[in-house]
């Protein structure tokens, strides 16, 4: 398969790998003396508020991922191009980690704020679907083994699961307007404090460049694995 | 398109035992209930409600095999492509065929099951409406994926993972006695969609 | 007289070259086999020549038209692929019937069976039945269209010696009768088909 | 320092939270760091081969 990079893109690749991890380890440790030792405790969650710092950034580049994946497996049916083949798949795994933090870190809030470990919010219950969708396009992606095949399948699915996603959401919605009770406090309240913005700010910076890191990581397998190929084809 | 239509029912008509399993196996669903939850009238009326919909979606689910499957694996589907060219033909006519053989039965008995868990006429008939219309979309929903996972390691487990998110909003609304033209609204996107994408997941089996 | 004309064929699957610039005419009565190792593309030769694989390099001919563009193709060939394309659960009698349903023709099964001494056959289940007795039950599928070519995939696999010559002989009196039929084998058939490429 | 490991009563909350966070984004780092290695180890190697 002709991955269709140039050199010059290929060496960027490669040589961004140190800068993005040191930059990464700086990130979270700013991010983290922000979060957990600067910033105030809010005056109505006390404490327990400072796992929003982890909790929002992993949901949203949870949802972001899926933007891309589907995204990309689009622009892979109009091109044809496999790079946006291989980035939809390196993305998904990226994604369904960070869909699986802000499930787990969004339920250990959930504790001391509501006082059960899990409420079935709409928020909260998309997510979980969100999971389903993105563990359904990994194992379809490995359950084929002719590879070409399969990015093409799973292509397909990431569109259909993209075309779903507000569907899912505009009827887990209308369900919780019916069995919502009503005593459960919002999660975020409208405004957020200057204070506590720039943890969060810090923190999305940090996660974002974690991302970035294993993505391109990822990419360099792929380009391996591409040389690998060629050189046995030749021989 | 008769005559496809024509050969996947003879097809299941062969085997005749598939009209009477996924029948029986709705009403094994349903009758766990009492001994389940207790025969308390109220009670058992809201739980039907709900099981009705897991009984369907179960059995729609645990046939997909049948829709594409089998026919691509004997090599059926080739003679069939190659006589009957129009894939859209084609996929209709499984459409109508996996409803009749798989949906249709359930239709049949589930007055006599609303009777049995005390249901009332007018819930029943809007049980009845929702059921029907969420069905149609649930078989667009499974002949997209089973075309789509034609080539993937036969695991029903898979197919589940990638079918239930997909049934979520139609169980949703599903439960809710006045919502069948959602359920409409949903069957016709789902058939747009399904359309499109079983047509595209044949085309790159074939090839 | 028909002529199947085969031009500059190449063909990739997925990243691998499996056809490369084959070239071959085929006039009625004749009949080609194809010979190569396993995996060597012989049936993905087949695949294209009967339009399911539309992907290729090159041109293919039947009666100077492109088989691609010509939408009443489908009606001259028929193939049997190394699936029997039978239903294991149905018998014998249910499995023709729902072939007949496919091509929307009426057919003598007792008739039918005799070909390959099978008569006795007909109400049995296709699971019970021996793998080469499956595979000359999926041959009778010639039988079903007036045809004008035949491609066959492997069609020697598990028949016995007597079953072979049958074969040999439908596959000859269709010869006679201006078929062309274009055979996939891994074994020698010089003796009894001249004409032969090796891919 | 007691205040921070205390968290304001919240500790195993928050604890598990951040704990469960980078335990997970380390895993996922070097899962896919450790793949990388092997697809170098076995690049080397050819070339080794072809030299």
């Amino acid at each position: 398969m002709n991955l269709r990079l140039t050199n010059k893109q290929i060496n960027i690749i490669e040589k961004a790998n140190p800068f993005l991890i040191v930059s990464t380890i700086v990130a979270f440790t700013f991010g983290l003396y922000f979060s957990l030792l600067q910033s105030p405790p809010d005056y109505i969650q006390g404490d327990s508020m400072r796992i929003m710092y982890i909790h929002v950034p992993s949901a949203w580049f949870a949802l972001m991922a899926y933007t891309i994946l589907a995204g990309s497996s689009v622009l892979w049916f109009i091109t044809r191009n496999p790079i946006f083949s291989i980035i939809a798949r390196s993305i998904a795994q990226i994604g369904m980690i960070f869909t699986l933090i802000s499930l787990v870190t969004g339920s250990i809030w959930g504790k001391p704020t509501w006082g059960v470990w899990w409420v079935w919010d709409a928020r909260l219950t998309s997510m979980l679907l969100l999971f389903f969708l993105y563990l359904a396009y990994i194992f379809l992606w490995q359950s084929i083994t002719n590879k070409d095949l399969a990015s093409k399948i799973s292509a397909a699915l990431a569109i259909v699961g993209f075309v779903n996603i507000p569907i899912i959401k505009f009827s887990v919605d209308w369900w919780n307007t019916l069995h919502q009770p009503a005593t459960i406090s919002k999660l975020s309240s409208p405004s957020i404090d200057i204070s506590m913005m720039v943890p969060l700010f810090i923190m999305t910076l940090a996660t974002f460049l974690f991302l970035v890191t294993v993505f391109f990581i990822r990419l360099r397998i792929e380009i391996l694995d591409n040389k690998i190929l060629r050189i046995r084809e030749v021989e | 398109m008769l005559a496809l239509l024509k050969r996947d029912l003879y097809l299941a008509l062969y085997s005749s035992s598939s009209f009477f399993y996924t029948s029986s196996f709705f009403v094994l669903v349903l009758i766990i209930l009492p001994f389940l939850f207790g025969t308390n009238n109220v009670q058992l009326q809201v739980l039907f409600k709900g099981i009705i919909w897991i009984g369907l979606s179960l059995s729609i689910l645990l046939t997909m095999e049948r829709i594409f499957n089998a026919d691509y694996e004997d090599g059926n589907l080739d003679i069939i492509i190659q006589r009957y060219p129009s894939l859209e033909t084609i996929i209709i006519s499984k459409y109508i065929t996996h409803w009749v053989v798989y949906c249709l039965p359930l239709f049949i008995i589930l007055p006599i099951l609303s009777f049995l868990f005390y249901v009332s006429l007018d819930n029943f008939f809007l049980i009845f409406l929702n059921l029907l219309f969420g069905s149609f979309g649930m078989v667009f929903i499974v002949t997209f994926v089973s075309a789509l996972t034609l080539g993937a390691k036969r695991t029903i487990f898979l197919k589940a993972i990638i079918v239930i998110p997909l049934f979520v909003p139609f169980l949703i609304f599903g439960t809710n006695l006045e919502s069948w033209p959602i359920l409409l609204a949903l069957s016709m996107m789902s058939f747009v969609l399904s359309m499109y994408v079983s047509a595209y997941g044949l085309r790159l089996y074939v090839e | 007289m028909n002529e199947l004309k085969i031009e500059d064929l190449t063909c990739y699957r997925g990243e691998n070259l499996v056809l490369k610039d084959l070239n071959t005419k085929l006039k009625s009565g004749e009949t080609l086999v194809i010979r190569g190792k396993n995996g060597s593309g012989k049936t993905t030769l087949l695949r294209v020549l009967s339009n399911f694989i539309k992907s290729y390099n090159g041109k293919i001919l039947f009666n100077d038209q492109n088989i691609i563009e010509d939408a009443n193709y489908r009606y001259f060939f028929n193939f049997v692929c190394q699936k029997n394309s039978l239903k294991d659960n149905l018998s014998v009698k249910n499995n023709l019937k729902l072939w007949e349903i496919i091509y929307q023709k009426n057919i003598s099964y007792s008739k039918l069976l005799e070909d390959f001494n099978m008569s006795h056959l007909v109400e049995r289940d296709v699971a019970s039945l021996s793998d080469g007795q499956k595979k000359c039950i999926s041959l009778l599928r010639l039988n079903f269209t007036e045809s004008k070519i035949w491609f066959l995939d492997e069609p020697f696999v598990f028949l016995d010696e007597e079953n072979s010559q049958i074969l040999i002989q439908k596959i000859k009196n269709f010869n006679t009768n201006n078929g062309i039929v274009i055979i996939t084998s891994n074994i020698n058939l010089q003796n009894t088909f001249t004409n032969e490429i090796k891919i | 320092m007691n205040e921070l490991i205390s968290m304001g009563g919240y500790a195993p909350f928050i604890w598990s939270a951040y704990g469960f966070f980078f335990i997970t984004i380390v895993i996922l780092f070097f899962t896919n760091f450790l793949r990388l290695k092997k697809r170098e180890e076995v690049l080397n190697k050819i070339n080794n081969n072809r030299d």
